[in-house]
């Protein structure tokens, strides 16, 4: 062929400077307002509580830098150590809203009649509000004109003071929040078993799998994104434990069953606190907890993100 | 001119007490356009740090001794103490002006006390034959009759902490006497000072054969009402704000009544919790002066008497009269003679003491062995919080 | 013996009856093919074989044994799907060994299978590797390892290429004639797939709408269909049906031909609706004639579609080879083999032969 | 289907399950129904410990009003309208600009900045509490419904920017190069195209929002002070104090402020869940 | 004019090149089809010319302007996406005329434009429909519809019938040659379809690997290809390629025929190592031969493919037609026709004439 030059009979254009940077700046005008709430609100909140958490405040007078103070101190706070322990209780318990969350979706994967509307009934905990859950689990519990109160007494028992005794108190409002949080998982796995493979099912039919095994084997690797979004939520649900405390016990009896994410407000805001360093300490410490889990996530979305490139 | 007035009670009584009070404010100054804010008494403690900074009103409730203490040394409140130079208030309102003191000034008008003391089921210390316990030993032998007759002695309810520093506060007083509250609240006295022990080892001959009732760390105050009420238990170491609430539960004024709370150390000076509500002008006030006048309208006798008569408490000042009621009676009769009023451990010691003490008070509730452990933490925490 | 037999064979969903009353026999080792329009029934009738489909009515016996009633994993039959349906997170190896250890066989014994399944397929090199990391023939290949680990009694095939593109649907094509050969097995394979069908099976079964139109091998369907349906079925292009009548002589007429043929049957009665089938590769144009008008050429290469219409509107179809091709738009005529063209009534569309 | 349908079980079975499923509810449900009754029962119920028999009258009525009469729920409920309405409202908005943004245009930042969105709707609350409520209160906001509006809304951009950006990613790029080859600008293709594509997300969205937002308890103990600015929640428990040992005060009042979400969840039930899934999914 | 000239088109994504300086010429009003292996660039060439990918180095012009960095709107190109992208929350009219009301037309003028396109495409009926209430036929003709109403120089198609199933695939192919016959507009189309690619084009670009093989009507790449790709790609089955030597005197040896050509080329210097190039259809089986052995043969009705082995190892397959047909197992000949037989350089790959 040959090379003729190409006729350019048309002057070239000259575009605004907008027009021929459109698909660069775009996106920013889109982004700007979402960025700059979630700056003011969120990112920049995060630097300074680590800011915070090397001074003395009151949130009255001047703030006193006293570096690692609050660390140290924290190393030495007992109430520290319960609330990080408890912490660790909820993580460990609360993963049985899990299992629990698959096993009443199994159960309830049916087809029968009136199907729909037992699978709502069933969801419905998480609804509503924890306040609400912690409410009415502190009636449930009351030894004295609770359910649990008057089961016992019906056998004849003294009924335990499950909300007063160190001895169970956590495992009584982690119980309280695995109800809803069992209610969550439930629904992950039921919209999960529905996009499971019949044709892997038959499969496994024709290999001769059967209950357990097919669950185990070829059911349950199906299932893994929703077993990895219910462990994630159920983390995350474990780690921001505070309103059910704040409800039905307050840290209480003598912080036995604190966690961190309370014991912080405790002593940045209530009554008795008021020592903002300290608690940004505490919220640092559990940030930085909740880090790990975050990285994870992205860790895993980012090897998502390449995979769809 | 605008007056802005933050008060802390939105209950029924108390409200109106209040709101009585300033509509005759308003009488007396129709030139002065009031504006209250009424806040829920929780909501109101961790509000005052934000309003006081931020927009300060002219006029807020708070309460004395170390209470006021960080609103003071962060320059927050505004002194008054020409206002009471000026208005004969240091007469008047003597009872309760050195817990209004700090740092040589006056910082605060109070409108109510209260006392506190023992409240009993009269009724069932009559059928058992029990007469109102004068001394320690009396105490403990009311306690062992009502026990075998399958009463609990005390009922309490200690899942907000404050009621057992009640119980404390006693014990101790009655046992160390008013300075040893002071000191201990002044973070002069460790808790492992024999002395202190000594108030824990009278209450555990409460604790231990078990004169409280059972599964008081779940319930407030208020859920403590209950047992009293319907007999299983007969005796309640309480505020006389609670008067309310036992009638409320349908007992009726013949089946409760007071005595005070007995003595321990023979001949040790009888001091008494009495924590008084106070107003207080911040220093960012806009308009101090109609704030000064209304502080001053709330120490005239006629107000306060008026006011307490609607609340059910005691008028501080000492030229109102007391409301005609069997427990304002003897309740003023306890506080008018007492050597030294205590505003109460919560409100005497630094906010994080007073929490790390009353959570040890509740744990020795429950684990009376547990108690060296208990006060040598509160040592720990005193070093460093008095520091 | 492994072979098959289904007796009366019918299924029902609910109230909608989808297999009347199904009968078929298939010998030991025969290749045989389901073919039907889509919904026609053919998966469900391999499914109700598997026994992942319960037969509602009828009689179901592999091998002599009745397995109407049995689980599918003790029919001793295997499946391929045209999903592959392979389990995404075990690896190739897992994937073919799966069966066996769930019927608890012995290591070694699994072991030598699968090693054996490989070998046969050509998986070797990929053992170790999970579906997601091999190509769509790949996971078909040890779709139908799996199956033959199992060593079944009939292989079932449901659309097991149409996943593939054209080339390797052809390799996988030959891929399984071979393994039919070297294996012996029984085998059952359902397909769209013209070339599929006719140049895998030993026997094909042409269903419509939950019934069986005819059985025979391939070629026998081509040459010689039972009635309209299967004619235009088998053969593509398909063939071409025009309309006619029977006249006197025991000639047809033939419209759009505007000739009448006699054709070598048992003519029916005068004045039958008849329809004449031709195949278009059995037209040759005439370019000497005038009965018809070349509306549209394809030319392939190798081959050309012409498409002609008729003065009647009938459009016919004819397949040209050789380098002599028609012009679009010129008028030309047809030239018939009457032995090559068959004969249909119209209303009952039985072949008339 | 795995389970087994249950249908191509034996009669007994399929007997068995359809018995056991309404008891299982029942069981499911028990803390629920308990203080469902509780909240018809006169206090008398209570204090003889009438709790799970019939309840010797029923004071539907009593009760129910009693927690709008005795108490300022009225207002509290006003303020969980008047908070959780606009958040829903802004933060989907942001959300969809910037989801259309992180999904659609490829620059490089697009995957770090996504990211941040992601890691910000994990961190904890506490984290933020102190400099959010320094900040609400040097600017006037504290103990506002805007205070609590503004920072939620800023809060969930987190969550809904994933959950948009996702949905978006979804669509068919191909509508998007087919609208630019015909000439239509970026803010057209967002407006004409995009947002009407995207609907059911937004609903989803909206519904899970709404619920996140009306059940917020810590934010609104932080936030807020007052009975002006109090939602439901706080609220509830601030009647939890008021209302001791009126234990069937305190469930109606419980029950009232579980309404709106479970109205919501019963209305919207699909794009609930389909918020809840899709969200977190994928 | 709006014909499309194309110099030297570079394209890179980072680091990788995937187009290597493509030159080509499209008249005005020619029908031009893209053809090539998966991943050889079809897609990218066309979206350049969209405008929807960058070009990274090169020049582009359409009707004599150039387009090169133009925006895809301001080209005057329309295109038609595989998945047919129309959008779904719009009446089949308001697709049509969504680009149009966006770029501020008078009403009055979209009403006439829509008017059009819907007539000649017979969309009349469907206006008011959604496109999930179409047929995938009538979806891309609506995705048609929308291009043709902005009056574009040139028609961009992606693989616009590849999601559709095999009887609608042909009839809308015959739609758009109708279409382009029609309105004489400039039309680029890229296809993996054989069929579509020869009975469509003026004229095909056969890609590889992001550079032109050859262009050319169809039937001359078909009898004249340039290389041994080309020779390979179009055409199907496809062609056979043997191995063979140059001899001494001019003649071809070819190890598998056992026999040596003599074939219509300049001959290359002896002893060069040659590919033979042989068509299927163009083969003859010689019953009397004894060089093949045949392996396999799938009977398909109207024809046969013969898959024979020669001693060589190397395979062939020849396309049978008639009635008469090789029997599997047999030995036989083969029968070529030296004016048919294309040769190539089997180093080079290039044709041989
Ligand atoms: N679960 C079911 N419930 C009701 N009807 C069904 C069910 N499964 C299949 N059918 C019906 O049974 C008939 C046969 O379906 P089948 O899948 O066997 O067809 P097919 O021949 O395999 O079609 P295709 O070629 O499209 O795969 C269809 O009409 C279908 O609608
Ligand atoms: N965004 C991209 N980044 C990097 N490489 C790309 C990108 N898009 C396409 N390619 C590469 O460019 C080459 C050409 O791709 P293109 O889609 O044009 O092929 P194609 O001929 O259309 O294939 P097909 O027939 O499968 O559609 C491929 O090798 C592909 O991997
Ligand atoms: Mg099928
Ligand atoms: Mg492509």
């Amino acid at each position: 062929m040959t090379a003729t030059a190409l006729p350019d009979t048309d002057p070239p254009v000259t575009r605004s400077w907008y027009a021929r940077n459109k698909l660069a700046i775009t996106p920013w005008l889109f982004l700007i307002p979402a960025m700059i709430f979630f700056l003011i609100y969120v990112i920049a909140p995060i630097f300074q509580s680590i800011w915070i958490s090397f001074y003395e405040w009151d949130g009255l007078g001047a703030a006193e830098w006293v570096g690692a103070r609050n660390y140290v101190e924290l190393m030495d706070d007992d109430r520290f150590y319960t609330s990080l322990w408890n912490n660790v209780l909820w993580l460990l318990l609360y993963m049985l809203a899990v299992p629990a969350g698959l096993f009443v979706a199994l159960f309830l994967n049916q087809t029968v009649t009136g199907m729909r509307i037992y699978k709502s009934m069933f969801f419905f905990p998480f609804v509503i509000s924890q306040v609400v859950v912690g409410l009415i689990f502190t009636w449930f519990y009351n030894p004295d004109f609770g359910v649990v109160g008057q089961v016992w007494q019906f056998f004849g028992a003294t009924p335990p003071s499950i909300l007063g005794d160190e001895r169970y108190v956590t495992y009584g409002i982690i119980a309280a929040g695995l109800w809803p949080q069992i209610a969550y998982c439930m629904i992950l796995y039921l919209t999960g078993l529905n996009n499971v493979a019949a044709d892997q099912i038959e499969a496994g039919r024709l290999d001769g799998a059967k209950g357990w095994k097919m669950l185990w084997y070829v059911v349950l690797p199906q299932l893994k994104p929703a077993t990895f979004i219910a462990v994630v939520v159920t983390v995350i649900g474990a780690l921001r434990s505070f309103d059910m405390i704040a409800i039905m016990t307050q840290g209480g009896p003598y912080g036995s069953s604190n966690v961190l994410a309370y014991y912080m407000y405790e002593t940045a805001l209530s009554e008795y606190g008021y020592r903002m360093g300290y608690g940004s300490a505490i919220a640092t410490v559990l940030f930085l907890i909740m880090l790990i889990y975050i990285s994870y996530f992205l860790y895993r979305m980012y090897q998502d993100e390449k995979g769809a490139r | 001119a605008d007056l802005v007035i933050n008060f802390d009670d939105p209950n029924p009584g108390p409200k109106k007490g209040f709101e009585d009070a300033v509509a005759k404010f308003k009488e007396a100054n129709p030139d002065i356009n009031v504006i209250v804010n009424i806040n829920d008494r929780e909501a109101h403690k961790t509000a005052i740090r934000n309003f006081l900074s931020a927009d300060a009103p002219d006029v807020t409730t708070w309460y004395p001794g170390n209470r006021m203490a960080p609103f003071v040394d962060a320059g927050l409140f505004e002194p008054v103490t020409d206002l009471w130079e000026q208005e004969g208030f240091n007469e008047t309102l003597a009872a309760i002006k050195p817990t209004m003191s700090r740092n040589g000034e006056i910082w605060g008008v109070p409108y109510s006390y209260y006392q506190w003391g023992i409240y009993y089921r009269k009724d069932i210390f009559d059928e058992m034959g029990i007469s109102e316990p004068q001394t320690w030993d009396e105490l403990l032998a009311a306690s062992a009759k009502l026990k075998e007759n399958g009463v609990t002695p005390f009922t309490i309810g200690t899942k907000f902490l404050w009621t057992a520093a009640g119980v404390f506060d006693y014990l101790n007083l009655r046992t160390n006497g008013y300075d040893v509250h002071n000191d201990l609240t002044a973070g002069k006295i460790k808790y492992t000072d024999p002395r202190i022990v000594d108030v824990f080892e009278k209450w555990k001959q409460l604790i231990e054969p078990g004169y409280f009732i059972e599964n008081h760390a779940t319930m407030s105050w208020q859920d403590a009402v209950a047992p009293f009420a319907n007999g299983e238990a007969a005796m309640y170491v309480m505020g006389n704000f609670s008067v309310d609430a036992y009638l409320n539960a349908g007992l009726t004024m013949d089946q409760i009544d007071y005595f005070q709370f007995p003595e321990i150390t023979p001949g040790l000076p009888r001091a008494e919790e009495a924590p008084a509500d106070a107003f207080f002008i911040p220093s960012g006030a806009k308009n101090k002066e109609d704030a000064r006048k209304f502080l001053a309208f709330v120490a005239q006798p006629d107000v306060q008497t008026e006011w307490n008569k609607t609340i059910g408490q005691l008028p501080v000042n000492s030229e109102s009269e007391i409301g005609d009621n069997k427990f304002l009676r003897e309740g003023f009769e306890t506080v008018s003679t007492a050597a030294g009023l205590a505003q109460f451990y919560d409100r005497d010691a630094p906010a994080e003491m007073a929490k790390a003490g009353m959570e040890g008070f509740q744990e020795f509730m429950i684990k009376p062995e547990r108690m060296d452990a208990i006060l040598q933490r509160l040592d720990k925490i005193q070093e460093r919080v008095y520091k | 013996m492994s072979g098959l037999t289904i007796r009366n064979a019918i299924k029902r969903y609910g109230e909608v009856q989808v297999m009347h009353g199904v009968d078929l026999d298939i010998a030991d080792g025969e290749f045989c093919v389901f073919v039907g329009p889509s919904g026609c029934g053919k998966s469900t009738l391999l499914r109700m074989v598997a026994g992942l489909e319960e037969t509602t009515e009828g009689k179901m016996a592999i091998g002599g044994r009745d397995v109407t009633h049995m689980d599918p994993a003790d029919r001793g039959v295997a499946m391929v799907f045209q999903t592959y349906a392979l389990y995404p997170h075990m690896t190739v190896k897992e994937n073919m060994s799966f069966g066996l250890k769930m019927n608890g066989h012995p290591k070694e014994e699994i072991e030598t299978k699968v090693a054996e399944a490989s070998r046969i397929l050509k998986l070797d090199e990929y053992l170790d590797r999970k579906p997601a990391a091999l190509s769509g023939g790949q996971r078909q290949r040890v779709s139908i390892g799996r199956a033959i680990v199992r060593g079944p009694e009939v292989f079932l095939f449901d659309e097991p290429l149409s996943n593939l593109d054209a080339e390797l649907r052809v390799e996988m094509r030959v891929e399984i004639a071979r393994l039919h050969k070297e294996i012996g097995a029984t085998m059952i394979y359902v397909t769209h797939d013209q070339v599929e069908a006719m140049t895998l099976a030993d026997k094909i079964v042409v269903l419509r709408a939950g019934r069986i139109e005819q059985v025979g091998a391939p070629l026998e369907l081509y040459r010689d269909p039972d009635n309209k349906f299967v004619a235009g079925f088998i053969g593509s292009p398909s063939m071409n049906f025009l309309n006619g009548t029977m006249n006197a002589g025991g000639l047809v007429d033939v419209p759009s031909l505007q000739t009448s043929l006699k054709l070598n049957v048992t003519p029916p009665p005068e004045g039958t609706a008849v329809t004449l089938g031709l195949r278009p590769e059995h037209l040759i144009v005439d370019p000497a004639g005038d009965t018809h008008r070349i509306d549209l050429t394809e030319a392939l290469g190798g081959v050309s579609y012409d498409y002609l219409m008729s003065a009647t509107g009938e459009r016919i179809v004819v397949e040209e080879r050789g380098d002599e091709r028609a012009v679009e738009g010129a008028t030309v005529g047809l030239t018939i083999d009457p032995d090559r063209a068959m004969l249909f009534d119209t209303k009952t569309e039985t072949r008339i032969r | 289907m795995f389970p087994k349908p249950i249908e191509k079980s034996g009669v007994a079975t399929q007997f068995a399950y359809k018995v056991f499923l309404p008891i299982a509810l029942i069981i499911w449900l028990l803390p629920l129904l308990a203080i469902v009754a509780t909240s018809v029962r006169p206090p008398s119920d209570i204090n003889t410990g009438n709790v799970f028999g019939w309840p010797s009258s029923f004071q539907i009525i009593e009760n129910y009003t009693a927690v709008f009469t005795q108490s300022e729920a009225t207002t509290y409920f006003l303020n969980s309208f008047k908070i959780t309405i606009p958040t829903v409202i802004l933060s989907v908005s942001l959300a969809c600009l910037s989801g259309y943004a992180l999904a659609i245009y490829k620059f490089r930042a697009a995957l770090p900045l996504f990211f941040i969105f992601v890691a910000g709707n994990f961190v904890p609350f506490q984290i933020l509490m102190v400099p959010v409520r320094d900040l609400s209160v040097k600017t006037g906001l504290y103990d506002t419904v805007t205070g609590l509006v503004l920072f939620h809304a800023a809060f969930q951009t987190g969550f809904c920017t994933l959950f948009m950006r996702n949905f978006i990613k979804a669509l068919p790029f191909d509508l998007i190069e087919s609208a630019r080859i015909e000439g239509v600008g970026e803010f057209k293709i967002f407006w004409y195209l995009v947002l009407p594509l995207v609907r059911p997300a937004i609903a989803a969205l909206a519904v899970l929002i709404f619920t996140f937002i009306w059940n917020d308890f810590f934010w609104a103990t932080v936030l807020t002070q007052g009975e002006a600015s109090k939602p439901i929640t706080a609220g509830v428990r601030a009647l939890n104090g008021q209302f001791v040992n009126n234990w069937h005060l305190v469930s109606a009042a419980s029950l009232l402020a579980a309404v709106p979400p479970v109205a919501m969840f019963f209305l919207m039930q699909r794009h609930f869940i389909a918020g809840l899934t899709l969200g977190a999914v994928k």
